[in-house]
């Protein structure tokens, strides 16, 4: 059964120096507020697996917590660069980050064997392109039916992953809604979880019976964090803050403004910083 | 009378145009976005544009930021995970078009978003593949929007991405790719189609006011003009007023 | 986009004799009225796909349609065997019937890689028993990682999928809820399918953004056919009569006795048949 | 004070006994759904059920004829697709016990429930294996419960559905499966355990009542017993109460 935690606490029992560690959310509901505690307790050697690195992991990265990033597609969506993530790879700043890079259909294929308890995926993917010269990971299979060749990537089982979800009830049980990504997986695959709620109520208030709910016992540990998935969204609570996104792009290009504003809105900060995001319903 | 539009206005109305309403098109974010919900708004209502995200048939009002903004999700007829669009939608071959944008590309429609210079000691970085690399096999054809300049349409990539017809135009083929693979290119100064032979990306159709020399100019490779090359139809007031609308919509909607 | 047909129609347009043909449903949503169907036209020959080849199975067979079942489970779940499928098996009344013969976890990984469009599936399964030595698409693959060997089967890939849902829209998208099986993934793995629905409406009423919806260009025939599951049952729209499959058995005992059934209730009835059942929900 | 029970009764209870509130269990249709669900009714009330059809964490009310009666997901946490079930959930390593019930059974607790007879000739066609093979290998540990009878319980299977331990006992480790397999085999007359060493399924507990030649009289094998066997805990008030309720309830539901 899932332990209800506070924030600080998760982290510091879940996350390890060198652990890998996947945060997941495509675009909604990404574990900010948990991003921002791993930072705060500067969590090093971090392999960090992620479909799409983005503020979250040029935050995580700039900050030196990582040494490795598996990812698919590394970018400010609709912005432009990850300007933490490009300085590590070009200039190894603040340390030299190595790269496994796949594309999305093999990353999600990846994290569905690992949910299944599969040593690895296939598809029907990288065909004439130039990736898996960089990437001995991606392999090839040959089918025993029609000698077709597919390719293959391992499986992810993170030892931690984190994700952020609508909310969870007494028991532990969490609901999430709207753009599920690859939450599911990411628990499912990993051997350690944490989820972060905007809220724990008495009822899930499943609006189906085929609801996307993780149980209670396949989760680690539950932590109360509203607004926690902001800049990002969370469905039915508060909208995307786009405008954060847009800003991001002037922070984070120099280093200087960058460490500036992460003193000041990460390190002399607590996850109860994201709670004035929790009201914030934009007209849409 | 004359209409007064931007090449990148031209650029969005003629891709718009491309697409019919019984395509299911797996839209790419930025441009194609812009392109694919223009169409939906003018002569394809029924199109069904499909996000990454796991969005299917999605309506939005406001041009999306990000893949996966609430919008898409908010007027979708369903959102499956990602894993599931993947694997049942993309790979499962129930795409009629892909439509994507990069950052560079060739003569034989192959693209890099993913590195300019040695992989392993990047000059630039770029954001690297993300759904491309299957969108371009996966999906029945392919559609491609870019605006031309000699740092994107190159002579040689860095790196391949994703596969257009491949290297020589033949290893798509080769490859036993049963797909169609890139069958229009859509910039800002002209409109490309693949030579049935030799399947290199050729001129068919130039925007109004643009000359062959400045296609030249802003293409890293000599671009090869069909033998008939027809003027492209100028974006029309409706054409015009929809995309301008949805463009304002958006830029309030962000907020930047 | 879906057609809107009457179901003798759709029928004769879409299953052919000799077709490769599954009726999906796991227990919920089982298309009786299309089986029906499909036994009045009299097809035979068919290959008939499903992983609980129960009571519509053993009528079709009994009738004569099929010359091959693959399946993972026949039996009248609760209550016994499928009698008619046994003595086509066992003594080729009234005629001869071909077994492949699967696991529920292989089944429903090739439905699943049918959908996904790959050649085969695989999974850790079918360890230490005797299925393999008589089942020749049962093989081996070795992951290319770690060495360890996975059992695979072929996708299934039918010529006809046939699924009965709760309701289309006047697009002809279609709604699932409750257990939904592996009717999603029957549907993407056919080459043809016919949904039958409880109602065609202005408004799926869909409960959550996540809710199972085939959309209209997914399907091929959608026809209304109130209460056209039954004795399976349609959730939200009325049960399981449990009591049809406990008479099942001692009506489809003899060969006698089946026949006059299904001459009273099948060949001299049509689709308007089930309409009574759609009105009755038991209180439960 | 004696209570009344019948043998059928005595096996369910013990069955009951046997499952912990912190289990994840698989549930199989028929006998084990009853013990599973007296379990849950009274002291395991935080036991995790769950169904092939999908249902995860459900709580009926009555006993469901099908593994997918709709009393299951009315009743459920939540509901997933079937192929969902087998990848995420049973292959996925969540269950710790699978619950089977079988047509018959050999001393290492292998099963048949698929054909008797050659499988091409059959003398008798089971119903085959349905999801038993994977849940063989793929849950912590696997309960069976069988009503003992001598062409229940024979000497050598002519059909393994399910693995146990192998037909020698030893081909469940050497085939490098991780699970321990059947763990308990909960009958009408005693209860088995596999004994540490040889892995053949032995009797450690009786009945009350029931005497050791019973127990020789309907199994096809002759049975090992234990160095101390005790007596089985007959039913008590409560859970006969719980059990018949419920046999009542679903009596009564199922028009039968």
């Amino acid at each position: 059964m899932a332990k209800f935690l506070d924030l600080a606490t998760a982290v510091a029992e879940m996350v390890h120096d060198g652990d890998v560690l996947a945060l997941e959310g495509f675009t909604h509901l990404i574990p900010f507020a948990a991003g921002h505690e791993i930072i705060r307790q500067k969590r090093r050697d971090l392999t960090l697996v992620r479909m799409t690195p983005d503020l979250i992991y040029d935050q995580m990265i700039g900050m030196g917590c990582a040494s490795k990033l598996v990812f698919s597609w590394g970018g400010n969506p609709g912005v432009g660069s990850t300007h933490r993530i490009r300085d590590a790879v070009e200039n190894q700043w603040p340390r030299p980050l190595a790269l496994e890079e796949h594309s999305h259909a093999a990353m999600a294929n990846a994290y569905e064997a690992g949910a299944a308890n599969l040593p690895f995926a296939m598809l029907r993917g990288y065909i004439g392109v130039d990736l898996p010269k960089v990437n001995p990971q991606i392999r090839k299979i040959t089918c025993p039916y029609t000698g077709e060749e597919l390719a293959t990537v391992p499986a992810i089982r993170p030892d931690v992953g984190v994700i952020h979800a609508l909310r969870a009830d007494r028991e532990g049980n969490v609901l999430l809604e709207g753009i599920t990504g690859c939450q599911k997986e990411v628990v499912l695959a990993s051997k350690r979880t944490i989820v972060t709620v905007e809220e724990i109520v008495d009822d899930l208030r499943a609006p189906s019976p085929n609801s996307v709910i993780l149980p209670s016992w396949t989760i680690g540990a539950v932590v109360a964090v509203p607004g926690g998935a902001h800049p990002s969204y969370a469905h039915g609570y508060y909208t995307r803050d786009n405008s954060y996104y847009i800003a991001w792009d002037k922070i984070s290009r120099e280093r200087e403004t960058f460490l500036a504003w992460m003193e000041e809105n990460v390190m002399n900060k607590g996850p109860d910083a994201f709670a004035v995001h929790a009201g914030r319903r934009a007209a849409s | 009378m004359s209409l007064s539009y931007s090449p990148n206005e031209m650029m969005t109305v003629a891709a718009a145009r491309a697409l019919r309403n019984e395509d299911v098109c797996f839209v790419g974010i930025g441009a194609p976005s812009a392109a694919c919900n223009l169409a939906r708004m003018t002569h394809a209502p029924q199109i069904t544009l499909i996000y990454e995200s796991g969005t299917i048939a999605t309506k939005p009002n406001v041009l999306p930021l990000s893949i996966g903004d609430g919008e898409l999700c908010d007027t979708a007829l369903t959102t499956v995970p990602v894993p599931e669009m993947f694997r049942y939608w993309l790979q499962g071959g129930r795409m009629t078009v892909g439509f994507l944008g990069g950052a560079q590309i060739d003569r034989f429609a192959n693209l890099n978003t993913t590195v300019v210079g040695d992989y392993h000691k990047p000059k630039v970085r770029l954001p690297g593949g993300g759904g491309a690399p299957e969108i371009a096999t996966n999906c029945h054809e392919i559609f491609i929007i870019m605006a031309m300049g000699k740092r994107a349409f190159v002579d040689k990539l860095p790196f391949i991405t994703s596969m257009g017809h491949g290297p020589t135009g033949r290893e798509r083929r080769a490859l036993g790719v049963k797909s169609k693979g890139p069958t229009r290119l859509i910039t800002d100064l002209c409109l490309f189609e693949p030579d049935p032979e030799t399947q290199e990306m050729t001129v068919v159709s130039i925007h109004p006011g643009v000359t062959r020399e400045q296609i030249i100019e802003n293409c890293g490779w000599t671009p090869s003009f069909a033998a008939h090359v027809v003027e492209t139809r100028a974006p029309d007031a409706k054409e015009l007023e929809v995309l301008r609308d949805i463009q304002a919509r958006t830029k309030a909607a962000h907020g930047g």
